[in-house]
């Protein structure tokens, strides 16, 4: 892995290399730089195998990332390249000519993560939220919770009780609850 | 493409002929013992932690009050609802319960038509499967909530170097330590409604694992301002009631306060607490700087009332200070406390005995209001044959003039009556002047109480015992051995009676018993009563009285309305107990005197 | 590489070079048919939404959404012990691979190493799991071509599975067992007789399919030359399990990259040359024949006892280093793997679940569905053995 | 104490039970006397325990009262009985001890505990010395009651010096 890292080095500015296990690695690559590097691993490096396509919301960072991970079938070692895009404009070039099932991988960031991928085949059409009415779900920023609540009905007459506060108002009312 | 792969399908005709491997109907069908059915809940065992909230994913479980199970320490009342709407049957509050009250059955049919029905309180509302004898039980090496013991054990001086000095035992956790410690919490609260001050604990061990030690700070000083002096030598009662003792040991709640008080500097410290509000004119007199005295002067200085406490004793601390030896409790750790407390104004004059250098009497007339936080500074005798030699003393009295720094005449022998806290504290200082003057330990502790019963704190006992103290248990004082005048020893007779079931307690003694315990000097360590001298005879006739005590309020206040009183002398000898009074106390004090209701 | 991906594809609906539509609606030369999510031939709750011309088809595009749960971001509001109830009904048919990735995932980022017991515990579940998934499809395969009897001779091995689950795991479907740190109990006692029993019915239930189902002269005329997976679209696809190795490719992440105790059992991987519907359905038939032996294997060479769970710190405010990482294993229809994110805090960052049919019904159906005969897409649906619910999360 | 010396003398003359039950009566009576006298010169604090052991002593003295009243048991109050081994103690009680000008919590306890304890081995021997009736009954019940007092008095003592709470 080290090695593979030094030769990629010497081609793009990649970012520190964080090797997870022995045959896992991560490694940040330049956006400008994602599709020579990806291409140089596929034609030249044995990683031909796309395992999987997708982001990780830096909400406080304002970044999203997005994370390519690569499989080499024969030295049993997976590459993860971690490309930061800036999380307001969330654009980011398409791959699906490299691999086609990348497609399918872009429709989906675009409508859970709101990240757009111009070029990529039906880009544009509803794959799993038909009639989504809020910001795409994934961002951090969605309230799930909060969402369901306005959305959704609770069935009535649930009721809980914290012990601590449960236990002041039952043992020693009207005192002032500490750390409250 | 073969012949045979036209005749091959026809085999399947040889199944015609088959009994159907279906089960007809299988409501009832018996599940594996180990199925995850319907939960099962010993609401005896259960404490209400609600533990099993916490963890279920799904919000499927309430905790809600059941009719007839009462709030108690230690219990809040409260028992799991739960919502079968909701539950996936992960187990997970079966898995985190603490008493492991909480079973599931393996009984997995029910049928019934009104939804609602689907909502109960396992063990409340009765179910066929309550008494199931198989389903999902945690196994045993199945721990999720950490370890079931302390993660560390406090670490300590030996006995061998601890005993040549007065020096400090306990070192206090590094910051590592506690936060192992603070891990194994599970933030159920029980523990407030016990903490006779309601600290927030669950919270301020939030704050070790956060790392957050000014937040620790300030929740500490919300309710306890003797958070050193408590973070060492409380009674802790918090512990017995912690949800960790189901099993294991209790969450070392006192060593986690002291923690975060080692952690903070002063000047942080004081930053955190920060100023009093702008003064109000109002001025209040606070006769003893105990605990109680000191917290309410606290309290009250911090809302902007002038505070003056008068201490009899040349410093401050009352019998946190001359009553607790100092390698339990440090004497600059009391100044540490005492200093913050004088940071927010309040002004503490020692060596001022009210009734002698000022009355009463000029203290109603020069202040709004005037609190008495006497403690219990007065050691009870037995008053059996031969106790009236003057080598028979009182601990109270040994351990203050051992504080003063005077001589007591150490003896190269001394027997010890008494079983609690001071027994302990007394048999332990003459140990080590033993050890000091002698380079050899003597000392025989006798009690009434067989040692389950003892008062003193279990560590007490076995830190005594390490250092050389001889305890016997259940043994009756029955007389002083005099010999040409001089105090040569003890005779004690078997103490029979035990506890009755209020845990009240009626010593009787086997006569046939009877043994002898040499020494030169005895020392009375029972109970301690309170000198309320200073009131004078006219106030002590004029203030009403509840057996024995000042008859106060639910804020403190006697029968006279410019005078409250607090602490040991009203509620019973504990530090914690005093400082929880000292908050009530100014509570009183400042309605009081905010609302004019003084003069 | 283009060249299987032609460029009038990648826009749909295609245009020709003069801008009109490719496939022209209006010019009653075609029908957009729906197929699913109602529908017999449909592998649970997707569709696919046909356009055929005469009885081919033209045109496909995949469906999902009728069972989107949201599970990835429902994971991340969990704390690390809540997720783990929660994982497994990413996939009901074969639950626990989501258990295993992502109790290994956690365990690496925790730093928490699992008994050895529980190791052999987890590989044997796994098998277990695998038996049941391929028993579902083959009862699915032969349904879609109109042998319901198979269906009905699989779903009972199954069910005496779910037998063994029940007494091992405590429950059938969804079995919570796998957790952070190991498994949550030991065998039972006379477990390793009654699952022998199992397998021995297994083992004839199979003979039983061989004969009536794979010696069957129409299942071969619908099944042998259709659906072909050229070997060159393995890699633009993502395809793997036994789609690929149907395909005369021997991928295997159990031998690949040997996971458990998989490098300490005796097993090849399962091949077959054709890479047609019933190259595929048999190397899954002769899979569970693999899988059979395993079980036999890791209930002879598994530890007599031991500890089955690691010692955790208190789940109820457990928190993780930041850091990332990916686990895979081999599920009964290819690549299975977790991508977890984690920062420091006591919830998962970010966690990813990379189900195989997600690139195999989505990207690659479409792509072999055009020029098919309409009567043949749900064996060819099936062929792919996916489950719609790890496409959606 | 002329009081105390009378007492004696009575109890020395007289050996019926009709004569014990005098002796008894004006024991309780006497005592009652005794802490009434005792509750302006103990400090207020704790001048409730005065007052109660007062009250105690009090309602023995009306069960006598009311006993002194029944006639059915009259014939049974002329017999004669044995003097018991005790008696002795008994009498040295009704020989009122000075507690002293103010005397303390402790002091009153350690005599009321005495006094109780006379009265409890008192009529408890008295008890097996009567033949079975009303009297005898009426002995068991006054050693019973006095026990439990006793038992009280020496738990509140435990509770007051030993445990140290408060006062």
């Amino acid at each position: 892995m080290r090695e593979l890292y030094a030769r990629l080095k010497a081609l793009y500015p990649l970012g520190e290399l964080t090797e997870q296990r022995k045959n896992l690695a991560f490694v940040t690559v330049p956006a400008a730089h994602l599709r020579d590097t990806l291409l140089h691993l596929r034609d030249k490096e044995g990683f031909t195998h796309l395992v999987l396509l997708t982001a990780v919301d830096w909400l406080e960072e304002g970044q999203f990332q997005l994370t390519y991970l690569l499989n080499n079938r024969a030295l049993a070692c997976d590459l993860g390249l971690r490309v930061l895009i800036q999380r307001d404009t969330a654009t980011m070039e398409s791959i699906h000519d490299l691999w086609p099932t990348a497609a399918t991988y872009q429709r989906e960031l675009r409508e859970m993560f709101g990240i757009d991928f111009p070029g990529s085949p039906r880009i544009e059409e509803e794959f799993i939220l038909e009639g989504w009415n809020s910001i795409p779900p994934y961002r951090r920023d969605f309230d799930t919770l909060k969402y369901a609540q306005e959305a959704y009905a609770e069935r009535p007459g649930r009721v809980t009780h914290d012990p601590e506060t449960h236990m002041r108002l039952q043992m020693y009312p009207g005192q002032h609850p500490a750390g409250k | 493409m073969s012949f045979k792969d036209v005749l091959s399908p026809f085999t399947a005709w040889k199944h015609l002929f088959h009994d159907p491997v279906s089960i007809r109907n299988p409501i009832g069908r018996a599940a594996a013992p180990r199925y995850r059915g319907f939960h099962q809940n010993d609401i005896e065992k259960c404490i209400g932690c609600g533990t099993c909230e916490t963890i279920c994913q799904n919000g499927a479980i309430d905790m809600v009050p059941v009719e007839g199970i009462q709030t108690k320490q230690g219990d809040s009342g409260l028992r799991p609802r739960i919502d079968y709407g909701r539950c996936c049957w992960c187990a997970l509050c079966v898995d985190v319960c603490m008493t492991k009250s909480l079973n599931m059955s393996n009984i997995y049919t029910w049928v019934e038509s009104d939804g609602d029905a689907f909502r109960f309180i396992p063990g409340v509302d009765k179910k066929p499967w309550d008494d199931a004898a198989h389903g999902y039980r945690r196994p045993d090496d199945h721990q999720l909530t950490g370890p079931t013991r302390l993660r560390e054990h406090m670490p300590e001086m030996e006995p061998e170097e601890r005993i040549g000095s007065f020096a400090e035992i306990v070192h206090g956790y590094n910051v590592e330590a506690a936060k192992l410690e603070a891990d194994r919490c599970v933030s159920c609260g029980l523990c407030v409604a016990t903490c006779p001050t309601h600290m927030a604990i669950p919270q301020y061990i939030k704050a070790i694992r956060d790392g957050d030690y000014d937040l620790g700070v300030a929740l500490l000083y919300e309710t306890n301002p003797f958070s050193s002096i408590c973070g060492r030598v409380c009674t802790r009662k918090c512990e017995s009631t912690c949800a960790a003792r189901h099993e294991g040991d209790a969450i070392a709640i006192r060593w986690l306060k002291r923690h975060i008080m080692d952690q903070v500097s002063d000047e942080q410290i004081k930053k955190v607490v920060g100023q009093p509000a702008a003064p109000t004119g109002r001025k209040v007199a606070i006769v003893g700087a105990g605990p109680a005295g000191l917290t309410a002067a606290f309290d009250l200085a911090k809302k902007g009332h002038q505070v003056v406490v008068y201490e009899a004793l040349d410093k401050p601390g009352g019998m946190t200070r001359f009553g607790i030896p100092e390698y339990r409790l440090p004497y600059d750790v009391i100044d540490r406390d005492v200093d913050v407390i004088r940071s927010v104004g309040v002004d503490i004059r020692c060596n001022v005995r009210i009734g002698q250098d000022i009355t009463l009497e000029r203290l109603k007339s020069d202040f709004d209001a005037v609190l008495i936080a006497l403690g219990l500074q007065d050691g009870r005798g037995t008053r059996i044959p031969g106790s009236d030699q003057p080598m028979v003393r009182k601990a109270v009295d040994l351990l203050r003039r051992v504080t003063a720094g005077e001589d007591i005449g150490t003896p190269r022998q001394a027997v010890v009556i008494g079983g609690g806290n001071v027994a302990m504290d007394i048999a332990r200082t003459l140990a080590r002047l033993q050890k000091k003057q002698y380079g050899e330990v003597k000392v025989i502790l006798t009690a009434l109480e067989d040692l389950p019963h003892f008062l003193a704190d279990a560590d007490e006992i076995k830190e005594s015992g390490e250092e050389g103290i001889i305890i016997l248990d259940s043994r009756g004082p029955q007389q002083v051995v005099i010999e040409n005048g001089q105090v040569t020893g003890l005779k004690t007779w078997k103490v029979k009676a035990i506890f009755d079931e209020q845990g009240r307690f009626a010593p009787t003694y086997d006569e046939t018993d009877e043994q002898f315990h040499p020494g030169t000097m005895v020392v009375e360590a029972i109970g301690q009563m309170a000198d309320t001298s200073l009131l004078g005879d006219a106030l002590t006739e004029q203030l009403a009285w509840q057996r024995g005590r000042l008859q106060v309020d639910a804020g403190g206040r006697t029968s006279e309305a410019w005078l409250w009183s607090a602490g040991d002398m009203v509620r019973g000898p504990d530090v914690v107990s005093a400082v929880a009074d000292g908050h009530r106390v100014a509570a009183s004090i400042h309605a009081a005197i905010t609302q004019g209701v003084q003069q | 590489m283009l060249d299987i991906f032609p460029p009038d594809r990648t826009q749909y609906p295609a245009k020709k070079a003069d801008g009109t539509l490719d496939i022209d609606l209006t010019s009653g030369k075609y029908l957009k048919l729906w197929q699913g999510p109602n529908h017999p031939g449909i592998t649970g709750n997707m569709s696919v939404e046909l356009t055929v011309c005469g009885d081919e088809v033209v045109e496909g595009k995949t469906h999902v959404g009728y069972l989107h749960r949201g599970f990835e971001k429902l994971m991340e509001r969990r704390t690390f012990i809540q997720v783990f109830p929660i994982v497994c009904r990413v996939c009901v048919p074969e639950p626990d691979f989501n258990e295993y990735c992502y109790a290994a995932c956690v365990e690496e980022l925790a730093g928490i190493e699992v008994p050895e017991m529980a190791k052999w515990i987890r590989a044997m579940i796994l098998e277990m799991g695998r038996i049941n998934s391929y028993m579902m499809y083959l009862g699915g395969q032969a349904g879609a071509l109109g042998q319901g009897v198979i269906g009905q001779w699989t779903t009972y091995v199954r069910d005496l599975m779910l037998d063994r689950f029940e007494e091992l795991t405590g429950a059938r479907i969804y079995h919570m067992f796998i957790l952070p740190g190991g498994v949550r109990d030991t065998l039972p006692d006379g477990f390793a007789g009654r699952m022998e029993e199992t397998l021995c019915e297994v083992e004839k239930t199979l003979k039983d399919v061989y004969d009536v189902m794979f010696c069957n002269a129409v299942f071969k005329k619908r099944t042998v030359g259709m659906g072909v997976i050229d070997p060159s679209w393995l890699e633009p696809y993502g395809v793997t399990g036994p789609n690929a190795r149907a395909a005369g490719v021997a991928k295997d992440v159990r031998k690949d990259s040997p996971y458990l105790i998989y490098d300490q059992l005796d097993f090849e991987p399962v091949t077959g040359q054709n890479s047609d519907i019933y190259t595929r359905a048999d190397v899954r038939r002769r899979d569970v024949w693999v899988s059979v032996d395993l079980i036999r294997q890791i209930l002879a060479k598994m530890p007599k006892s031991g500890a089955v769970m690691a010692p955790l710190p208190n789940v109820l405010h457990w928190q993780i280093p930041r850091g990332e990482t990916y686990v895979r294993g081999e599920c009964s229809r290819g690549e299975y793997g977790y991508y977890l994110v984690t920062d420091g805090s006591g919830y998962p960052r970010r966690i990813n679940v990379r189900g195989p049919s997600y690139t195999h019904a989505m990207a690659l159906l479409e792509r072999m569905i055009v020029g098919c005969n309409i009567s043949d897409v749900a064996a060819l649906m099936v062929s792919l053995h996916t489950y719609p619910p790890e496409i959606e999360r | 104490m002329t009081e105390g010396v009378h007492g004696i003398e009575r109890l020395r003359g007289k050996t019926s039970l009709k004569e014990i039950l005098e002796v008894a009566t004006h024991f309780e009576e006497s005592a009652r006397d005794f802490y009434k006298g005792l509750i302006p010169k103990v400090s207020k604090r704790i001048r409730y325990l005065v007052e109660e052991l007062a009250a105690e002593e009090q309602s023995h003295y009306d069960m006598f009262a009311a006993l002194a009243q029944r006639t059915d048991i009259a014939a049974q109050v002329k017999a004669e009985i044995e003097r018991t081994a005790a008696d002795s103690k008994f009498s040295d009680c009704i020989h009122l001890p000075d507690l002293g000008d103010n005397p303390d919590d402790q002091a009153v306890l350690q005599y009321a505990m005495g006094r109780e304890h006379a009265a409890m081995s008192h009529y408890g021997e008295l008890a097996q010395t009567t033949p079975a009736g009303p009297i005898r009954e009426l002995f068991v019940f006054l050693a019973s009651e006095e026990t439990k007092h006793k038992l009280e008095l020496e738990k509140l003592y435990y509770e007051t010096v030993h445990r140290g709470g408060g006062v």
